[in-house]
């Protein structure tokens, strides 16, 4: 059984070096899928996102949700970095990385676990505008909820 | 039991957290939002759109009927926008 | 329009290199996929796999499916290397990075390459085994072109 | 024109590529198929299998009623395995 990876983080996190610490060595690994999500400056508007966490439940749920991709999928590893506080335009700000035997898995144990993280990892942001002003909190997406909803199977729904 | 609160629901009542002592009637997270709306104008504006606000009980999401029962620690908060 | 990077190398490549070229000063870009392709061992079988390919036509056939995830998908960029010559069990073969404001386009655009790369563009695989024998060429799977005839539209097929 | 070979193909005809003189009644790529597979034996065992041989013609993918008209190189491979 693969046990994942898990990192809730202020720091910025090197996508290179996780991806190594997966493979290294592995002589049965076909596919690496890496997802890295990253900051907007929303055409120029955006300073900053502040992202909210829960400590302790962010990293369980995650957790959880990575398990259900484990039981999913045959992955061969599955790492997932969330980063909180201060995140400026340009910068990173979570990281999935699936390996797997092959890549049709890989690709789709990586968007699941987007998916998911989206709607039901407990992360906000708030929005720090370049004029000054107070930001609002970023609103959660119907979208976000469909896609997570494609994935639900009545066996294996996370959100059950 | 603590109460935890996070994003637009911990500015609106202007605490992150709370020590509460809510009466035996209160058995249902619904119920138990119910009981905090009426404690001050934060609360209730914190509440106002019961949809808007997600539970988890012990760290795990639950719903307005999950029974509260022996939690020790509840949370309050948006929609969640990660990834 | 977004200029795809497209390179057929007897090198190895640079994973994270590669995404700090396609990403570098740019602050709308909200997503970025990438998939390795590695070389699996076969559980201890394979000593090597020897890829040939096509020179010329290779370039431009990845760059032809290039152009059609790029009318496809509203993407920030679009980077593809795959390697020709021996590989070892563990190395890296093929790279699809994909650039994007949003994750859903840049799935799919990862996926809807490898899919294609796998059934159209001129490479062929011999193994190499262990035992010193002399390998066979590796065969097309009816899987591959299942997967890449899925992405099938009547205006955007690169297979017409 | 120029043919060019690759992988088992290559490998059966014996060679990488050739300079070939089809006469005009060739028309089609699977007219060249058929008067190429009459060549020899390796030419024989390496288009025994029509379906398993695939063709570009002046490097774009062509299936075997495809007019050769004035291509300058053909290819012959088996289906790729690329990715």
């Amino acid at each position: 059984m693969v046990a994942p990876t898990v990192r809730v983080q202020v720091e910025d996190f090197d996508v290179a070096a996780e991806e190594a610490l997966l493979t290294r060595g592995r002589r049965d690994i076909g596919a690496v899928v890496a997802f890295t999500g990253l900051c907007r400056d929303e055409d120029g508007a955006l300073a900053a996102l502040e992202l909210e966490h829960y400590p302790g439940m962010a990293e369980e749920e995650i957790a959880r949700v990575a398990g259900t991709a484990l039981a999913r999928w045959p992955l061969a590893g599955l790492t997932i970095i969330h980063r909180y506080g201060k995140i400026s335009p340009g910068d990173r700000i979570v990281l999935t990385l699936v390996a797997a035997r092959h890549r049709a898995e890989a690709f789709s144990a990586a968007e699941f676990m987007m998916d998911y993280l989206k709607t039901r990892a407990p992360f906000w942001k708030k929005t720090h505008r370049v004029d000054g002003a107070q930001g609002d909190w970023i609103e959660a997406k119907a979208e976000d909820e469909a896609a997570a909803a494609r994935w639900a199977t009545k066996s294996s729904d996370p959100a059950q | 039991m603590k109460a935890v609160y996070f994003a637009w629901v911990r500015e609106r009542i202007g605490l992150a957290e709370e020590e509460i002592a809510p009466p035996d009637s209160v058995k249902t997270v619904g119920q138990l939002v119910d009981w905090l709306a009426a404690r001050g104008d934060g609360y209730a504006v914190a509440f106002a759109s019961r949809k808007s606000v997600r539970a988890a009980l012990d760290k795990t999401h639950v719903n307005a009927q999950t029974p509260i029962a022996a939690a020790r620690e509840i949370a309050f908060f948006p929609p969640m926008t990660g990834g």
